[in-house]
């Protein structure tokens, strides 16, 4: 192929209708409260790892529905359970168990085992 | 003041002016109404399911209704002109009658916002774009062509509604909770459909409300999508591609959709306008009828014996309407009382 | 005396040796079995406790206090007390006795195993001596009292609250079986020996026995069937013992050393950990116990139940099990046998398996270290306060420590004064050991920095890991609670007592079970206040719904602990809640229709 | 679709056109993308409809490259504009006819900040009258050189010698239209159908027997932008937003794009070269591409004008499948001979994209 100096960059839209939610969909089978966050942001206020990875349940739950799921695994390779984004949740999701589960959960949505 | 039975102008036999008749006929005064739509009931009678208890709409219409069968009631009538008199009102009706009345009470209601003004969502032009009033026709007649048995489905919120270039700043108020309550009832008549609605922002103030709101995103996983549908577009197949940016995570988004469903808002009723100008009646900088005193006399305008019920002051509830209603009912009452 | 039958055999012992050689043969491979499993440095620790004498005696004693007298059942209730040791220590004195006459009047027999355990049958007239009819009086005596145990336990059966339970287990078939053979094992041993009892002789129970049914039956013909029945129940009973929850008799017997020991769990399945399971006399203490039980969904979830599945191997509900507990420690502190619950739990999660793993090695903490670097002032030594994730949420915390502190005029600084790491607790509690030994490592990189000699915490749940899994021998790591106490103690802090406020002190799960800690906090509190008990209180004292031990209570089942726990506080009426730990507190206030505030906030009111 | 909810709109949108006397402003960058198209529109509306247009060699850029380049600020090109508007005042002319969108988008956004603020108005007179000692009226009425095709469009259609139909089939030709981003979406109502659903190049090959498709990102830019295209690092940019279009059409199959703005054809044009040659993908049937065409090149086609003559041998994408589709009569011998019939260098053939 030609190389004429400059390439198709690639699109930053999230097509919803192609996006992979697989591991978003068995999330919320296994912890159906992580449906409910409102975005409100308190957990990413909150965070005890967030100044080394940017985590943030929030976003974490959003990243997964639109399908960036190398941004969620940064996010999540910092957190340390704490449970101080439990602890301010309005919505009384349990967040750690919502970071357990997902971890446990491979980029197919299946539990490894 | 005569010693004959007050009688009062209600203007439009939606539920504002249903029950407003209703309770003045019992405080022993004469409404009569005039209904510009061949049958009374207003916006409620096209409406099919009404939240918070999903109690149909048939049914408050019909105990209205029941409650005011001995009124005198015009439909199919239009306001040909009013005049001001010296101790009272008249009206020429388009059926050729002559009213005179003591006061009169807007109860004239809310027009939808027409949303094929909204170009861009392609309103009357794509096969799959229908309006909030035109599911709640399905609801009511399950026949639209439109609706099919669609497997995605996307709610606009706020079209026409805090929109200053659709020349609407205000909150229409009640379509956020009306979105969800009918994809709620979507999701549970199209079980295998992803619902996404699309807000600005959510603000759901009425009671249970939020449990609409919660149980919609964890028993029935609709997906809540920050952001307004910036343009739809038809797929080859007749689908519409929704595009819109997911402000919170900050990217564009793209769907393709089977069935949006735009939620119209809520705006002022134009022969309102008129009617509240013959009158020497102030209009709001909004387009609605403008109160006295927003926060103690909404029901009253700035002119004595005219009087307002329901959303021709601004985007109401059903309670509040009804509310709204009983009060004016209660202020009409207190205005002939002071008068004797 | 005589000897009845000249071949010291009758086909009916049968079934009673089978038992018996089915269970010893059972017990004696699976102990095998579990002193194999252990690590190597374990099992030597163990062997060699063995054959130390301070060590023999003291598995000895509470082998004796535990299994036979039921010592810690007593101090909780006295009827379930005296049921199980009525039972375990009357069955065992009967078999000693019965080998007393074995050996006092038939000492050749000694070697036939169903000799002591049917010498009425085989031997005649035993009670005509002194010995004789001293030993029958003896054996009808605890007769009677087993007797008298197994009908509390037939009542319990069906009426639990009787005896002071509220639930109990339920039964699984083979446990039922067990249970109605033990039932049936005296009441037909009373028969048959009812029965023999004009030949083989008898005392008070026996002897009248024996006359009424001689008035009704006249003959002997119901004596050999009764004395089949006995030893089949016997057999039945021993035969489905492994299976049933009475493992736990011998099994007991084997943990009481291993434990003294110093063995602890390392494999979720192997070893000790097989070892407690089975140890586990299901009886449904902790049912009771567990602050979970305030809602009738959790009650399967109990360490009773975690015992019976991982006995079964039902992998969901062990995983399910495992996740909801609060990591309490309730359970272990009113078991009478001493299953440690949480560490079983905690040991099933670090087994799991996860896609992604959190590292925090890159994690750069030199900025925090060279904050506190040189101690306080400057100086090495002084006094470290490291707030904590939590703490972070509960401001009133922190700036009370900080005033207290200076106060006292201690030198001391901040580990986290804008946040810091995370102590590895929580991590530790999902069983993600190896991440928590990351961050363990990071922290202790601050810590050494800061030269300090006492490292203070006011979050209990950081205070246990850095007491326990911290190398840290030469710095006191001290809660907050218990350093105040000391400072008011040496008079660097006046606290002024306020006459008729009623404080009541909430012992965190972390803190009191966890660590041990209940004294000293309440000795602050009454130099602030009149201190009053809640209910349930120290050891028994109950979780505040909100701990990080739980991977998946959701908030609403939490709500109703946080209640529960609040009412049990509240029965002396306090004018205030006291605690000592920023979850309890974060988790009470949100319920309480009190004050609740941290000791340290307390304390600084009052100074 | 819904064709009279269209209409609908339509009818909400429209403007005044008169039918003649124009003056006529060129594009700076048409003539030397497709040399032919301006020469044709004079042609057509001079001497086929005899329609009076006048056009004067002193005219210059409107400045709007410029502009929406970020290199001049709108005073400037206010004034260059005014310039513009002394030019047809001293021709006696009251009608302004523009070539490129980018103009047509500069002057009427010009002349509504004029009415929103005439203080720049005044200000602007002063300069250019200092300048150039120059006076102007603004033009009465201002179209785009579209407004006037589609206005035209019936008269054209009456004299066409070929239809948009298939010759083969008799089914009418699928035209995508593409809209300058200027034309309308700054103001819609200066745009012949608005800016959601604008009508002025559909109307026109409806008018001349075609279909057209709508797709979901016609709206979309074609990707120029100028300052994605003239900055190389954004260039990657431009493509890929042609790209995105023709990844959105490609599924309806057009038969050719019908475009109004300078830009647009060249991009739509050259880009399908480049992303052939980068994707190794081609949008058209059997390896060919998607003819972009102006509107002036379309209607020279249906007029039975010599598609040579309309200058269609500089377009990249080959156009011998869709003159043999409507069944236009050309001789493949005379696409590469200059204007004086000698033979000028035949191109390079692309390795991927399929050109005759």
């Amino acid at each position: 192929m030609m190389d004429f100096g400059f390439k198709l960059s690639p699109s930053s839209a999230v097509n919803l209708d192609t996006v992979d939610r697989a591991r978003y969909d068995r999330l919320v089978q296994l912890v159906p409260d992580a449906r409910t966050c409102i975005d409100c942001g308190s957990c990413s206020a909150t965070c005890t790892a967030a100044p080394w990875s940017g985590m943030s349940v929030r976003k974490v739950l959003l990243g997964l529905q639109r399908g960036r799921d190398d941004e969620v695994d940064a996010m999540l390779s910092k957190c340390m359970l704490c449970g101080k984004c439990t602890m301010v949740c309005p919505r009384g999701i349990n967040t750690r168990q919502l970071i357990l589960t997902l971890c446990r959960l491979d980029r197919k949505g299946e539990v490894v085992r | 003041m005569v010693n004959r039975t007050p009688v009062i102008a209600v203007i439009g036999a939606g539920i504002a002016g249903l029950e407003a008749a209703r309770q003045l006929s019992g405080l022993g005064y004469e409404p009569v109404l005039i209904e510009k739509a061949p049958a009374v009931g207003g916006h409620v009678a096209e409406w099919n399911r009404l939240f918070p208890d999903m109690a149909p709409a048939a049914d408050l219409l019909q105990s209205l209704e029941a409650g005011t069968s001995g009124i005198r009631t015009h439909v199919d009538t239009e306001i040909a002109s009013l005049g001001r008199l010296k101790d009272g009102y008249s009206l020429i009706l388009s059926n050729g009658e002559t009213l005179l009345c003591d006061a009169v009470l807007f109860a004239t209601g809310f027009h939808l916002f027409d949303a094929s003004r909204k170009e861009e969502y392609g309103y009357g032009i794509y096969d799959r774009v229908i309006t909030n009033r035109d599911l709640e026709q399905w609801f009511n007649t399950r026949h639209d062509p439109r609706v099919g048995k669609p497997k995605a489905v996307g709610f606009v919120h706020c079209v026409g509604s805090r929109d200053v270039k659709a020349g609407n700043k205000q909150c229409s108020k009640v379509c956020c909770i009306t979105a969800i309550k009918e994809a709620i009832e979507i999701k549970e008549e199209f079980p295998d459909a992803e619902v996404y609605c699309f807000y600005m922002d959510l603000r759901l103030f009425g009671k249970k409300y939020e449990d609409f709101y919660i149980r919609a995103q964890r028993d029935l996983g609709i997906h809540f999508i920050r952001g307004r549908v910036s343009e739809v577009g038809e797929a080859i197949d007749g689908r519409v591609v929704v595009k819109a940016e997911d402000t919170l995570s900050g990217k564009p988004v793209k769907v393709t959709l089977d069935l949006l469903v735009l939620m119209a808002g809520i705006v002022c009723n134009p022969d309102a306008q008129h009617y509240a100008r013959e009158l020497g009646v102030a209009v709001d900088e909004d387009g609605f009828l403008k109160s006295r005193d927003n926060l103690g006399a909404v029901i009253e305008s700035s002119r004595p014996g005219v009087f307002f019920a329901g959303a021709c002051t601004g985007a109401k509830t059903v309670p509040e309407t009804l509310a709204e209603a009983r009060s004016a009912a209660l202020a009409i009452h207190q205005y002939f009382n002071k008068r004797r | 005396m005589r000897e009845r039958f000249a071949s010291h055999f009758d086909p009916f012992v049968i079934p009673f040796l089978v038992g018996m050689a089915f269970v010893l043969g059972y017990c004696l491979i699976a102990m095998i079995r579990v002193i194999l499993q252990l690590p190597k440095e374990d099992r030597r620790r163990f062997l060699v406790s063995l054959i130390t004498p301070k060590q023999i005696w003291i598995n000895v004693r509470d082998i004796f206090l535990n299994c036979l007298i039921h010592v810690k059942l007593w101090q909780r209730n006295k009827m379930l007390g005296f049921m199980h040791s009525s039972i375990a220590f009357g069955w065992f004195m009967i078999i000693l006795l019965g080998h007393l006459e074995v050996i006092l009047f038939v000492p050749e027999r000694i070697h036939l195993f169903y000799y002591p355990i049917f010498f009425n049958y085989f031997v005649a007239e035993t009670e005509q001596t002194i010995q004789g009819s001293m030993l029958m009086f003896l054996m009808d005596f605890f007769l009677l009292m087993i007797l008298s145990g197994i009908a509390i336990a037939i009542i319990k059966r069906f009426a639990s609250r009787i005896v002071g339970m509220r639930r109990t287990t339920r039964l699984s078939l083979l446990d039922r079986v067990g249970l109605y053979s033990l039932w049936a094992i005296f009441p037909l041993r009373l028969l048959a020996e009812s029965f023999t009892a004009h030949i083989s002789g008898g005392s008070f129970l026996t002897i009248p026995a024996n006359w009424i049914f001689r008035q009704f039956l006249g003959n002997d013909l119901y004596a050999l069937p009764t004395w089949w029945a006995y030893s089949i129940a016997l057999g039945v009973f021993m035969c489905v013992l492994p299976f049933t929850r009475y493992m736990h008799i011998p099994a007991e017997m084997l943990l009481i050393p291993m434990r003294n020991a110093g063995i602890r769990i390392r494999h979720p399945r192997k070893g000790f950990a097989s070892l407690e399971v089975y140890s586990c006399p299901a009886c449904g203490v902790c049912i009771d116990a567990c602050p979970m039980s305030v809602l009738k969904v959790n009650c399967k979830d109990t360490t009773v139940y975690l015992n019976r599945q991982l006995r079964r191997g039902n992998e969901r509900r062990i995983a399910e099990i495992s996740d909801k507990c609060l990591l309490c420690g309730k359970c272990t502190a009113v078991c009478p046998v001493g299953v440690q619950g949480p560490e079983l739990r905690e040991a099933q999660r670090a087994r799991r398996k996860y896609a992604l793993s959190p590292s925090y090695a890159g994690i750069n903490v030199r900025p925090m270290a060279s904050a506190v670097a040189g101690g306080a002032g400057g100086a090495s030594g002084g006094v470290l306060y490291f707030a904590g994730c939590m703490t972070q949420l509960t401001p009133s915390i922190r700036r009370a420590t900080a005033s207290l502190l200076d106060k006292a005029g201690v030198r001391w600084q901040m580990m986290d004064p804008d946040g810091g790491l995370c102590c590895g607790r929580p991590l530790m509690m999902a069983g993600r050991t190896e991440q928590a030994r990351e961050l363990i490592a990071k922290n202790l990189e601050i810590i050494r920095a800061s030269g300090c000699d006492t490292l203070l915490l006011s979050c209990p749940i950081c205070y246990k890991v850095f007491k326990e899994d911290y190398p840290l021998s030469d710095i006191r790591v001290v809660h907050h609670s218990v350093f105040f106490q000391e400072l008011i103690a040496s008079g660097q802090l006046k606290v002024r007592r306020e006459e008729g406020h009623k404080l009541v002190w909430h012992d965190p799960c972390e803190l009191g079970r966890g660590c041990g800690v209940y004294e000293e906090p309440r000795a602050a509190l009454a130099a602030a206040g009149e201190l009053v008990e809640a209910g349930k209180h120290h050891a028994e004292s109950i979780c505040c719904g909100g701990s990080l031990g739980s991977l998946s209570l959701g908030f609403e089942q939490r709500k109703a602990m946080t209640r529960n726990a609040l009412d049990n506080l509240t029965v002396a009426d306090p004018a205030e809640i006291v605690t000592g730990c920023p979850l309890c507190l974060a988790t009470f206030v949100r319920a309480a229709d009190r004050p609740v505030r941290d000791i340290a906030e307390i304390l600084d009111t009052r100074s | 679709m819904i064709y009279q909810g269209k209409q609908k709109i339509w009818a909400d949108y429209q403007k005044e056109i008169p039918d003649n006397h124009w003056f006529y402003v060129r594009s700076c960058i048409r003539q030397n993308f497709f040399p032919a198209s301006e020469k044709y529109f004079l042609t057509i509306c001079r001497d086929m409809l005899g329609r009076d247009i006048y056009e004067t060699e002193h005219h210059t850029t409107c400045a709007g490259i410029a502009y929406h380049c970020d290199t001049i600020p709108q005073e400037t090109a206010m004034t260059v504009v005014a310039r513009q508007f002394a030019l047809m005042t001293e021709a006696g002319y009251d009608s302004l006819v523009t070539s490129c969108i980018t103009s047509f988008g500069n002057y009427t956004e010009i002349l509504e900040t004029w009415r929103e603020f005439p203080e720049l108005e005044a200000k602007i007179r002063e300069q250019l009258w200092k300048a150039c000692r120059r006076e102007f009226e603004k033009p009465k009425y201002l179209a785009h050189a579209s407004d006037l095709m589609y206005k035209l469009r019936g008269e054209i259609a009456e004299r066409a010698q070929y239809r948009l139909v298939s010759r083969a089939t008799g089914e009418p030709l699928r035209v995508v239209e593409h809209i300058g981003c200027h034309y309308s979406k700054m103001f819609p109502h200066k745009g012949v159908g608005g800016a959601e659903y604008p009508c002025v190049l559909s109307g026109m090959a409806e008018a001349w027997g075609g279909q057209v498709i709508d797709y979901p990102e016609r709206r979309h830019c074609c990707g120029y932008g100028f300052r994605q295209y003239h900055v190389k690092a954004n260039r990657g940019y431009s493509l890929s937003n042609t790209h995105k279009k023709f990844e959105s059409m490609e599924p309806f199959h057009p038969d050719l794009i019908l475009t109004n703005c300078p830009g647009c054809p060249y991009f739509l044009d050259r880009w399908q070269y480049v992303i052939a040659e980068m994707e190794g993908k081609t949008y058209g049937q059997n390896g060919y591409g998607i003819p972009a065409l102006t509107y002036e090149e379309l209607a020279g086609l249906v007029l039975g004008v010599d598609p040579w003559d309309l200058g269609l041998q500089v377009h990249q994408v080959a156009i011998e499948p869709l003159l043999d589709k409507i069944g236009i009569d050309y001789d493949p011998a005379r696409k590469y001979l200059g204007m004086n019939e000698k033979k000028i260098k035949t191109p390079g053939l692309p390795t991927t994209l399929k050109c005759c």
